[in-house]
């Protein structure tokens, strides 16, 4: 299938930090793709990403994107680690954020947001200033602001870390839903090796300084995938070894 | 037409245009609704003729001659005062005064006090400050290091003359009239005819187009000066209504202003022809001292035809 | 474990206005005592209790009220230059490199010219007029505002940048109105408020021009000695101060209903 | 994908003084322009091209160099004053809620009154000096400060408050050394970075008071028409200006490397 | 054993919205217990730390603490949810917060901030700025500051949602190993019911709006437990439907 992302060589160092968090890293997404990426702690996850979404400037290396325009849909969009709510924007306006620009009526805007809202189960706080929300609502923010741009990769950077368990079963299995209507690739980080089995296609290991793919494993159990199936058990155990 | 334009400064020295800016005299130069322009400094007043401001001001020599110098095309056709600058003392200077020579009366000061005395006056290079300069330098021929003198404007003079921050200071009236009024042992130690014999003090000058579009105008205004001129020098205590109007912004008692009007009176000089040599004098000494910057043609200043026609 | 304290003195605003007055009245006590016990030289500083005759005297003679209106003019039109270009300056200078680089030395060669030599120039470009005098004020508030802005723009949280850039919102206005702005709104809003004090400050040195208002007024009465003058002028302009900075914290407040309290 | 982009034109120290330069004199050739095409009227504009001329006879006269000693000691000591006692005010003010409530009427009274309104009171507390010029310019940067100072604090952001209660460090002192100042910092710089040019535009207006300085020279020298003498001033304030302004900023950088950028 | 914190018929709503978080809460925690909180996002857990933590003004109720002043420690210390580091302070410094008025010599002050550094694994890191930090450092950096001032009730939120499994397990297990060495009560809330019943002497579970303890389980497990441990996945499995 076609690669929808693709990096190659890329390399990255902070500005005064001479040390590299990459130096040659290779992974490609191809589209439709669910990919998980794991890791410890500050081996590079979120600079991954933040070079995806072309936040950050690699000293080296190619990042290709393969996404035309779509009207009524952004190219990318991502779910930040910190949440990152406009402090000066109710929380209607902060998921609203990115449809600007997106040719939409009025209507459209409107109804998408309510829609994002509905499923991460924030319509009742749409009015609310981001300082009144607790910890798993402002997460749930940053994921329905991404979710309401519909875009064909999406970045999510540990986006349920901060909900309960109930709450994260409902958001994984909207996740899923979605992304089988839209046909949009993912790139997921998460600390949860079952939650990136039970999630993705493809579980990639990130380890090591510079960090690089330590490991890639193919998820090929059918959908819809039990939680505590055994054989997805037995593929987050393999992996947790390779952490 | 335009109105015609009208600056002054609410000073004494130019209490003619006081008297003259009553309506009726002004219906008699000819002058209907005329804009008044009132600056509280000179130099504000030199840029606005620069400009190309005003028809007809009063103000003193010095910032006339700056104007002229720096290329404004206005001419003096009349005089206002002469000889207005006194030298007040306060409580310690004054008696150094009474008690023998000026000419010694500062070092005396000096040895009894252990300090210089302090005397106030404005900017460097204005009227008061040349005229300070002038008495310590030609008149009484001291060396001018035995004082301090220090550079304020109106405000701060009065000022530091009320809470005696200076000794003394060479300064106009109504400040004058006031510090004698407020300070008991306040005094005139040396009054204007003793510091710069036929110094000259605010002028009445016009634009050059109005002389030449409205010679009519013109002489009209310098009679009704001429007129006003004498009824201060005669009748002083007539002008107190009209001068206290404008001087100090109204807030001084008829008793100061007519107190600085009588003391003021035999000043009032309205023939520009008796300031030529003296503001020559001035012009020549302010070359000496080098804070003359601008280069006069003192010829070109005055207009004395006006006056001529009046008094031949 | 704590309760919620709340003090009739410092929460609710009759306490507050009462706490206000004895400021005021602690102030006006010592003043007429430095007078009454000839600390001041007599005639050197105004008699406080003087003061209502003074207020009635200048009302009455006519003169006030041309010049409280003639400097609200002045007031208005400079403040509203001053802050409008101060805050255009300031966030260009802070948000384009270039314009920064460009007028780097030329505003550290204007910054520190005071308001009395502006007033030269003033003349020279305006005449004399009230728009001379609205210029000289506009000159003071436009460098309390455009440093304000310009510090405020600069200190903008990068991360919200990364935001706009990741949702596609990166265009230079849009980006300006929806995170620069927002963000830098409480420095910038300090700045304006700061302005609105300056430009009462530059009254007297703009009305020296030779146009007619309170700074004239002010300074002619301070010519002639007439102290007790001076402080009714004063106090007409804190008045109208009052007012305006009072408007101006609701706005404030309003606009930055956002922040956490 | 962004690579870096760096140009030399903003980046590089030189190029940015070239084009510094550049703003300059563009202006410069504006000005000489203006006066050349009669544009402004003759005489009202000084002559760019005579400054150098200017200059050599201020210095040879032995003017300028006591007048700059004398303006920098009222200046050194004004903005000294200025921004210590603004800053402190200010903080406490926005820090304790008695303190605010009970100066709150009392600063809008005195906040809009000009310098030069001061200066009476200078000659009348410190008679004719060196200390009454400083006190004039210090109320200018007064205010600039204590608002920048006022607003920076109120707007600290509360989580660091409860951070402070939370590991036992409220203290006054202690959180006001640990919290609030390293906290509002961004702003209060900016305050006192405004306030460094405030106190030179109040100079003229301080020295009007009658002590020796840059000020009184500019005036004297507006005084007899020698506008080219002004401007000679002015561009040694300037000088002066932007020397402290540089070094503050230098300061400023080391105490706020803790932002991300 | 005596309770350390008692906390009676606590109500609480914040100041502009009048829908009270709790009302008539009543919770207590005897000295050296550990207690696990879980309970949905937003239902409150938060806010209950903040009220234990006298940061917030409940609106009635009491909240009693019974802990003497001891020399060298904290009675109280707090991991919040959002990291919350000063960003003026190095990590070092960060760290160190609290240690300032426990008359320590600054011998044993460094000595503490070198062990919790270590513990979290930061060491490295002592003198980078927050702004420095990746997601899961900012978190350490969170924890070791709290462990630093040898707090005899540890208020822990969330502390380990944004750590990677093997550095979770490291914590949790360093964490179970100060707890029994300080003899300290811990106040833990996390999202994650196998972590609480793992930890948790007794797991209490916060639901409804206001909130009360809808269910409070005793964890009698012996110590050392054993992660896969069938009873302990049963304990989570029971307490897991109570969510
Ligand atoms: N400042 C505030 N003003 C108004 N409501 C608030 C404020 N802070 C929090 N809330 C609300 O109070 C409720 C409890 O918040 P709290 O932060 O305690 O939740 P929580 O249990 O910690 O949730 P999470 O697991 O998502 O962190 C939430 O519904 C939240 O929206
Ligand atoms: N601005 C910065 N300057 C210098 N180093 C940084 C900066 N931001 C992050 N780092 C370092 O780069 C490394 C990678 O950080 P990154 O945020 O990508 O980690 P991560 O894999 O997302 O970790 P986590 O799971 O903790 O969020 C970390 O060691 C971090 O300390
Ligand atoms: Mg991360
Ligand atoms: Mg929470």
């Amino acid at each position: 299938m076609a690669s929808i992302l693709t990096i190659e060589n890329l390399s990255f160092h902070y500005g005064d930090n001479p040390a590299p968090v990459f130096d040659d890293l290779n992974l490609s997404i191809a589209k439709g793709e669910f990919v998980a990426v794991v890791g410890g702690s500050g081996v590079g996850k979120s600079t991954l990403l933040k070079c995806v979404a072309d936040l950050a400037h690699s000293s080296g290396g190619r990042i290709t994107l393969d996404i035309p325009e779509r009207r009524g849909s952004r190219r990318r969009a991502t779910v930040f680690q910190d949440g990152r709510l406009l402090p000066w924007r109710r929380l209607r306006g902060n998921v609203g954020y990115g449809l600007k620009g997106l040719e939409l009526s009025a209507e459209a805007r409107e109804e998408r947001i309510r829609e994002v809202l509905k499923l991460t189960r924030l319509s009742e706080l749409a009015d609310r200033w981001p300082h009144q929300l607790s910890g798993g609502q402002v997460q749930r923010a940053g994921i329905a602001r991404a979710l309401a741009v519909n875009p064909e990769l999406l970045l999510m950077d540990e986006p349920f870390s901060a909900v309960d368990a109930i709450t994260r079963q409902h958001l994984q299995d909207e996740l899923l839903n979605i992304w089988q209507k839209t046909g949009a690739a993912v790139l997921f980080i998460t600390h949860d090796i079952e939650e990136a089995v039970y999630l993705a296609d493809r579980v990639v290991v990130l380890s090591g300084h510079p960090a690089h793919v330590r490991f890639d494993q193919p998820i090929d159990l059918p959908r819809p995938r039990g939680r505590n199936a055994d054989d997805l058990q037995h593929l987050a155990h393999t992996i947790a070894q390779e952490l | 037409a335009e109105p015609v334009e009208i600056g002054y400064m609410p000073i004494i020295p130019v209490s003619q245009a006081f008297l003259t800016l009553d309506e009726d005299r002004l219906a008699t130069i000819g002058i209907q609704d005329p804009e008044l322009i009132q600056f509280q400094n000179g130099p504000a007043m030199v840029q606005a003729l620069l400009a190309g401001q005003l028809d007809i001001a009063y103000l003193g020599i010095g910032p006339a001659m700056v104007a002229r110098a720096k290329g404004a095309d206005i001419k003096v056709v009349a005089s206002n005062i002469v000889e207005q600058i006194s030298l007040v003392a306060l409580g310690e200077l004054a008696p150094y005064f009474a008690s023998g020579d000026p000419a010694t009366a500062f070092s005396r000061f000096a040895t009894d006090k252990g300090r210089k005395p302090v005397i106030a006056t404005f900017p460097t290079g204005s009227v008061p400050d040349t005229v300070l300069q002038y008495w310590l330098r030609k008149q009484l021929q001291i060396d001018p290091d035995q004082v301090e003198v220090i550079y304020q404007g109106a405000a701060q003079v009065q000022q530091s003359l009320l809470t005696g921050a200076v000794d003394g200071a060479a300064i106009l009236e109504p400040i004058v009239s006031i510090s004698l009024d407020r300070l008991p042992d306040a005094r005139v130690v040396a009054s204007g005819s003793e510091m710069f014999p036929n110094q000259p003090g605010a002028v009445l000058v016009v634009r050059e187009t109005l002389i030449n579009e409205q010679p009519e105008t013109v002489q009209a205004l310098v009679a009704v000066h001429a007129e006003v001129s004498r009824l201060l020098r005669e009748h002083p205590e007539q002008a107190v209504t009209a001068v206290q109007r404008y001087v100090g912004g109204g807030r001084l008692s008829a008793a100061i202003v007519q107190r600085a009007l009588e003391n003021s009176s035999a000043h009032f000089v309205d023939d520009p022809r008796q300031i030529i040599d003296g503001t020559r004098a001035m012009h020549d000494f302010q070359a000496e001292l080098g804070t003359l910057k601008a280069d006069v043609d003192l010829d070109q200043l005055f207009n004395t035809r006006f006056y001529e026609t009046l008094a031949p | 474990m704590r309760t919620q304290q709340t003090s009739f003195w410092v929460d609710h605003p009759l306490g507050r206005a009462l706490l206000g007055l004895a400021g005021v009245i602690a102030f006006v006590a010592i003043w007429k005592l430095a007078q009454a016990t000839g600390w001041a030289r007599a005639g050197t500083i105004p008699d406080p209790f003087r003061l209502p005759q003074t207020l009635m005297d200048e009302w009455r003679s006519d003169r006030l009220m041309p010049a409280v209106l003639s400097s609200l003019v002045h007031y208005v039109w400079g403040l509203g230059l001053g802050t409008v270009f101060g805050f255009l300056v300031g966030a260009l200078a802070a948000s384009s490199r270039w314009t920064d680089a460009l007028h780097a030395w030329l505003a550290r060669i204007l910054r520190p010219i005071p308001p009395l030599a502006w007033v030269v120039f003033a003349i020279a470009w305006f005449k004399v007029s009230h728009a001379g005098a609205a210029f000289v004020i506009a000159i003071g508030v436009f460098w309390v505002n455009y440093f304000a802005t310009w510090s405020a723009v600069r200190n903008v949280d990068p991360k919200y940048y990364e935001l706009a850039q990741a949702f596609g919102q990166q265009g230079y206005l849009n980006q300006a109105l929806n995170v620069v702005l927002p963000a830098s709104a409480p420095g910038i809003l300090s700045g304006m408020r700061t302005g609105i004090g300056q430009a009462w400050m530059t009254l007297i040195a703009a009305e020296l021009l030779g146009v007619p208002g309170m700074g004239q007024e002010m300074n002619a009465a301070a010519g002639v000695g007439a102290y007790e003058a001076v402080v009714i002028y004063m106090l007409v302009i804190s008045l109208v101060y009052t007012l305006s900075d009072t408007l101006f914290a609701r706005f404030e407040k309003r606009v930055l209903q956002w922040r956490p309290s």
